[in-house]
């Protein structure tokens, strides 16, 4: 309990500090010391798990380690957004609050082990990013896709409620350790509200994982929120939801249910082929990386859907790749930002290489990480996917999902061609000493994440060790 | 001591991180001290290796350092482990050595070039994937290495980037050696498919269980693993890339071209000798293969003007030597040459460097002349180098290393005569293109007045490298003098002994003799054509016939030409004509499709909140009927 | 009792049938206020008059005050409305409205299930939904405070009229 | 003191909802649009409501309480974006946010 508490102090406290004074370093400085004090608390709490924390919440080594995962990942999302934040005018302190109070939103959905601490959990999280999204409302764009957020996330809560009120009228509990419980206690429970509810669910979970066809939000969302906040949604919210779904369903052991895997299996191949489709001659850069990030929710499911604890001990690990490479990308996207735009179109990285090598090179080896590359982090991370599926025979997911890599490398080898292209000669060439600073933090930021995504890429074994503990304290079915 | 091993490889990788990071805002004093200092300290740490090896040995003579399993999924768990035994622990050695001194020559020799920090992260990024090559216990991680090699290779053939010629040159040494390269890959698969493990020691352990000699496998994995040999040690047929390789600085020349990276070949058929002597015919491939190679590229050594391409051949024909002792089982010979040979190349490239940058980037030898007395500290080593490479009896390194193949080749079991009176006639050839080259070069009127003059730290290395190209020798003689074995007894804690077969009339002294005599013959016609009588040269190339054959050997027997004409422009007719293929459309049909699919998923972003919805309420609203109803 | 609730249900229908399909927003608005309110009184034949008075106070009350204080803010008249008939064309009910009636079949065919389910039936007490509140779902509440704490700050930030162009 | 049995209660939660998605696919007003989910998230919490019902369990109640708070959480974020989208885009047309697309 106590990173929960410590979480949500910090919110109040950074809101009271702001009441107090505005001062935008400061308000950074209390989120990151609030954000590290409640990583540390992880260690703290440790030895008491696992524990049930009223019906609502389970703290366990698995809940602790997404914990610090979200944590780690707001964190940097939180010195991105400090460079990215002191560019733009208006006020900057809130986003902050709203960080913390997400942050608390994943924590929950992270260890929840009931309906009512999934969906406040998911609402708490929901609510802020609409506002983040939404943070710069002077611009169209962040306006528009907050309205799109707000507007799609709403509706698939109420698909979600309404999902969960059927299970719990066929059911009676809301428990996932009940539910467990009485599914495998007999089959004369009729399945009638049982599997719509759950396909309802899956639409609500769905949508927060952006997999086909609860998608088409995704990149409009990711193209207009700032360059930080795209971040945030596309890992912490992401991951959280994916911890969520494994520990729903492998405690319940729903995917077993053969439709419930069919209509997975049609969400993953979808997600697959429409996300790296969709990406192919996409000029948007934000936009490639929301539609990349469909189709690598979709090779996470392929995973999901092999069962067991290898499988989530990949998926898992996947993420853990996944978010040290799209936290990287975003961030490069997040400290070429300026303030009247995100640096968002293809032509903002012609020959960046040329200007910014250095900055160039991360982005070049994050891309390779999304494309699968071997001695990075995302390499690792598809291979153990692969392996899961193999393990348990999905060939026609684990052939969807090569080829599909295979298309993705197409939309990957764009922007890296645009990278290193020779700079346009246009009348514009003067960049020399015009180079406006990159933010300090921001570059600490990302160097210590290319030196991540190299390090898990070459040498996983301790990661991979955390992982396996983690996931080794999750009942499964 | 041993466990220091995992240092070799990490200095330079360090600080090519540095280097290529930071690189640009580094001060011109601080690159060096990076570049060269970080293999410097590789150096130590090998060379303090090198002496606990020889002082107390590890049980079993080797010695493996597992740092971490890189993944572990069904039985396929590569280590990222490091090995040493008595040939990855003097290869290293020399390695980086010798890479060390080319590095403190090049402080200098690239000074005022505008790519130093670049420069320095290449080089270093190079030894860093020798040592992993050298050292890696499994394939996987030996293949990392010898792409990292291969990688760094072309990108200092290329390294002056604005010359279309060099980037030409780059590119043709990466696609020469990915030929190989293929063949090699191919190889590993069907090792780890057969025998299902890459480590190395395992691997060699399978082989000897599982195959008999002269069993197809074997035969076929060793044949490909050749391949890669070839391509990557610019042997026949794969040779053509390495004289225009020359393209890149001299100090890239002397530490990738000649003394190291070319020798990789030479390693991994030392390495996996166990599988070549599971395949007899194999490994007679090898030996013809460089037999085959050391001829012929002496004689395209005779006829080029150009210094540096003239020493790109030799080298060629150097590692011919090395192929022909590993085709003959004469493991240690192999790797003795080996040895004298970097320093002796690496020490030829280097003064060659001091030369050409003397004589303002002219590279032509028949524009120079009378060198001797202006640069004499550059004549005495080249000197020193130049009779170490062509065999100077008694005295050099070169002679007592090429001596003892040459003697091996007779008196091996799997040798034979044909195969030594090739190698002896390269000696012929190695002596005639040697002091040709120094004859012209140092002797006779100056042609282009000298401009600069090399400081200390170029001067240094070369001095250092040529006393080794004397003494080096002296690790292993003949009998008849001295008969020392140090060198081949280290070998032989981590190679077989080479199994002797009939002499036949032949005794080591008398081989020796018959290499001396070629020696003297070569050094007497290098006299008489290139500084008693320079016109009888000329008049040699002037009749038609004599003009064709130097033509043909300047072009390097036509074997460019004739890929020209066998491989590349067939490819390209096949290419021009196959432009309609019926399987080609299958190809441009499923891009045509993929792209028709991209136009179409794309209509669904509309950008519309309404359709979006609709899109979330019709999935949900269908899998509630999937549920439902199936 | 039984008949109660089916008035009620009917009258929650019709009166969500109208509030979606007015132009004007303030009668929408009314018509949805209808609407809750029979929901409400549906919640109190199931036996749930705690949520039954909720139901009233906080939607029909507060929230749906917030709607009319906005569209009153936005001041949406007659032109809004004309507007509104523009763009509500006979046709664009099609597609939606075959979707709603899949789903509502879908709701109709799980619910034609033979397996009869019927109430419990018996009345909760306002007294044993906040014991069960305030024990085992306290955290739940704390999370609500912060899901409000979220929306205030976000709210706020948004709804601020002059973004701070004087700032800095 | 009810004896209508569960199907009905779910029914209307059901009608409900599905007209709650009808008016969400069909109106352009956004505030319209609120309205809608409005709607719909009022029929889920009448569906828990029926189940806890059903269970005779408080549970239901509660989270009907939940969905109470997290509606007014989404409206008023929602109205607050109402009145700066409608001062950025001068309308209302959620069609006129559609810029970003493809």
């Amino acid at each position: 309990m106590l990173p929960l508490l410590i979480v949500t102090a910090a919110a109040v406290v950074v809101m009271l500090a702001i009441s107090i004074k505005r001062s935008h370093l400061l308000a950074v400085w209390l989120t990151l010391v609030g954000l590290a004090a409640a990583f540390f608390s992880l260690w703290i709490v440790a030895p008491l798990t696992p524990i049930q924390v009223t019906p609502l919440l389970i703290v366990d080594g698995y809940a602790l380690f997404y914990m610090g995962l979200i944590l780690a990942a707001t964190f940097v999302t939180v010195i991105l957004a400090y460079g990215y934040l002191e560019n733009q005018s208006g006020y900057r302190e809130e986003l902050y609050v709203l960080i913390l109070v997400a942050a608390l939103g994943s924590v929950v959905l992270v260890a929840s082990s009931h309906f009512v601490s999934f969906f406040l959990g998911l609402e708490v999280l929901s609510v802020a990013l609409y506002a983040m999204s939404a943070y710069l409302c002077a611009r169209k764009p962040p306006l528009e896709a907050g309205l799109k957020y707000l507007v799609l996330a709403a509706a698939s809560a109420a698909f979600l409620l309404f999902g969960m009120a059927l299970v719990y009228a066929q059911l009676g509990t809301m428990q996932f350790g009940q539910i467990a419980a009485m599914l495998s206690g007999g089959a004369c429970y009729s399945k009638a509200l049982l599997l719509p509810g759950i396909a309802l669910i899956i639409t609500g979970i769905g949508f927060k994982l952006a997999v086909v066809p609860f998608h088409m939000w995704t990149p409009d969302v990711y193209e207009g929120a700032p360059a930080p906040v795209t971040a945030f949604i596309a890992t912490v919210s992401k991951g959280a939801m994916v911890a969520l779904l494994l520990r729903y369903f492998y405690e319940t052991g729903m995917q077993h249910l053969g439709s419930v895997f069919l209509v997975f299996s049609i969400i993953a191949i979808a997600s697959m082929i429409a996300g790296n489709l969709l990406a192919l001659f996409q000029n948007n850069v934000k936009r490639i990386l929301a539609y990349s990030s469909i189709a690598h929710l979709g090779y996470v499911l392929v995973a999901f859907l092999a069962g067991g604890t290898r499988a989530a001990e990949a998926v898992t690990f996947y993420l853990v790749a996944y978010f040290i490479t799209t936290l990287g990308a975003f961030g490069v996207v997040s400290v070429l930002s300026n303030g009247e735009r995100d640096a968002d179109v293809l032509d903002d990285y012609r020959g960046l290489f040329w200007r910014r090598p250095v900055l160039a090179g991360i982005f070049t080896l994050m891309l390779l990480s999304l494309a699968g590359i071997p001695l990075t982090a995302g390499f690792v991370g598809k291979f153990f996917l692969v392996a899961a599926g193999a393990s348990s025979a999905l060939w026609g997911l684990i052939f969807t999902l090569i080829v599909t890599s295979v298309i993705g490398l197409f939309y990957y080898l764009r922007i890296l061609v645009a990278l290193y292209a020779p700079p346009a000669e246009t009348g514009e060439a003067a960049p020399a000493g015009g180079l406006p600073a990159l933010s300090r933090g921001g570059s600490y930021v990302l160097a210590a994440l290319s030196v991540l995504l190299v390090w898990v890429g070459v040498y996983p074994a301790p990661i991979l060790d955390a992982v396996q503990r983690a996931v080794s304290t999750l009942r499964l079915f | 001591m041993f466990h220091l091993v995992w240092l070799i490889p990490a200095f330079p990788i360090a600080s090519f991180l540095v280097l290529a990071i930071f690189g640009t805002r580094l001060s011109k004093k601080a690159v060096p001290l990076f570049g060269v200092g970080s293999i410097a300290l590789s150096a130590v740490v090998s060379i303090l290796i090198m002496f606990r090896f020889l002082t107390s040995p590890p049980p079993g003579n080797h010695y493996t350092q597992i740092l971490w399993t890189w993944v572990d999924v069904g039985g396929f768990k590569p280590q990222i482990a490091f090995y040493l035994d008595a040939l990855s622990v003097l290869m290293t050695l020399v390695v980086t050595c010798v890479g060390f001194l080319i590095h403190l020559y090049s402080a200098e020799f690239m000074q005022e070039d505008e790519g130093y920090s670049r420069f320095f992260a290449y080089m270093n990024l190079f030894v860093a994937s020798m040592c992993t090559l050298l050292l890696g216990n499994n394939l996987l991680l030996l293949f990392l290495g010898w792409e990292g090699v291969g990688l760094c290779s072309y990108l200092l053939i290329g390294f002056w980037y604005r010359d279309p010629a060099n980037g030409l040159a780059a590119r043709k040494a990466f696609i020469v050696t990915r030929v190989g390269d293929t063949a090699m890959t191919m190889g590993l698969f069907l090792l780890f498919d057969k025998l299902g493990t890459l480590q190395i020691q395992d691997l060699m352990h399978q082989a000897l269980l599982h195959w008999a000699v002269g069993s197809p496998y074997a035969v076929a994995a060793a044949l490909l693993l050749l391949g890669g040999a070839v391509g990557k040690s610019a042997q026949l047929p794969l040779q053509t890339w390495l004289p225009d390789a020359m393209a890149g600085p001299t100090p890239t020349s002397a530490l990738i071209h000649a003394a190291t990276m070319v020798t990789a070949g030479v390693y991994l058929i030392a390495r996996t000798h166990i599988l070549f002597s599971l395949a007899p015919s194999a490994q007679f491939a090898v030996a013809v293969v460089g037999a085959a190679t050391l001829i012929l590229a002496g004689f395209s050594a005779l006829t080029q003007p150009d210094i540096k391409r003239i020493l790109a051949y030799s080298t060629i024909s150097q590692i011919g030597y090395m192929f022909l002792a590993l085709g003959v089982g004469a493991w240690s010979a192999a790797l003795f040459h080996f040895m004298t040979h970097a320093f002796f190349k690496a020490l030829l490239f280097l003064g060659a460097g001091v030369i050409i940058e003397s004589l303002h980037h002219e590279h032509n030898i028949f524009k120079m002349g009378g060198l001797r007395k202006e640069l004499p500290l550059a004549f005495w080593t080249f000197l020193a180098a130049g009779c170490s490479l062509a065999g100077l009896p008694l005295i050099t390194a070169g002679f007592y290393s090429k001596g003892l193949i040459i003697w091996d080749t007779w008196s091996s079991a799997q040798g034979s005569h044909v195969l030594w009176f090739a190698a002896v006639i390269g000696v012929l050839l190695t002596s005639l293109y040697t002091f040709r080259l120094i004859f012209v070069v140092f002797f006779g009127e100056v042609k282009t007045p000298v401009h600069k003059r090399p400081g200390l730290r170029m001067m240094v290395p070369c001095v250092i490298l040529a006393v080794l190209s004397v003494v080096g020798g002296f690790l292993d003689t003949p009998p008849f003098l001295g008969g020392v074995h140090s060198f081949t007894d280290f070998m032989h804690l981590a190679l077989p002994v080479m199994t002797e077969g009939p002499a036949g009339g032949m005794t080591e002294i008398l081989s020796e003799s018959f290499v001396t005599l070629a020696f003297l013959v070569g050094l007497y016609l290098a006299y008489f054509f290139y500084v008693q009588k320079r016109e009888y040269a000329e008049k040699l190339t002037a009749p038609a016939i004599g003009k064709a054959l130097h033509q043909f050997w300047l072009s390097d027997w036509g074997m460019d030409w004739l890929y020209e004409r066998v491989f590349v422009r067939p490819i390209i007719w096949i290419a021009r004509v196959d432009k309609q293929d019926f399987v080609d459309n299958i190809y441009s049909g499923m891009a045509l499709l993929t792209e028709f699919c991209y136009r179409g998923v794309r209509k669904t972003e509309t950008g519309r909140i309404r359709w979006y919805a609709a899109g979330i309420a019709a999935g949900s609203i269908i899998f509630v009927a999937i549920v439902l109803f199936l | 009792m039984d008949a109660v609730f089916y008035i009620a249900a009917i009258v929650a229908i019709v009166s969500t049938v109208l509030a979606i399909t007015r132009l004007n927003a303030v009668h929408a608005l009314l018509y949805l206020i209808v609407s809750l309110l029979s929901v409400a009184v549906v919640f109190y034949v199931m036996g749930a008059p705690f949520v039954a008075a909720l139901e009233v106070i906080v939607y029909a009350g507060a929230i749906m005050v917030l709607f009319v204080f906005v569209v009153m803010m936005l001041n949406l008249g007659k032109a809004a409305t004309e507007m509104e008939r523009q763009w509500q064309k006979p046709g664009m009910w099609a597609g939606p409205s075959i979707l709603a009636a899949i789903l509502i079949g879908e709701v109709a065919y799980l619910l034609s299930n033979p397996s009869t389910l019927a109430f419990g039936a018996a009345v909760v007490e306002p007294k044993l939904v906040a014991i069960q509140l305030f024990g085992p779902y306290l955290i739940g509440v704390e999370l609500a405070s912060m899901l409000l704490l979220g929306a205030l700050v976000g709210a706020y930030h948004l709804g601020r009229r002059t973004q701070g162009k004087t700032e800095k | 003191m009810a004896s209508v049995p569960m199907h009905q209660g779910l029914l209307l939660a059901g009608i409900l909802f599905a007209l709650g998605l009808t008016g969400l696919l069909v109106r352009r007003n956004v505030v319209f649009i609120l309205m809608s989910l409005e709607i719909m998230l009022n029929a889920a919490g009448l569906a828990f409501v029926v189940a806890g019902s059903r269970w005779g369990q408080p549970d239901g109640q509660i989270v009907f309480i939940f969905i109470l708070t997290m509606a007014a959480a989404e409206v008023s974020v929602g109205l607050a974006l109402v009145l700066q989208i409608y001062r950025r885009f001068k309308t209302l047309d959620v069609d006129a946010a559609s810029e970003m697309r493809g």
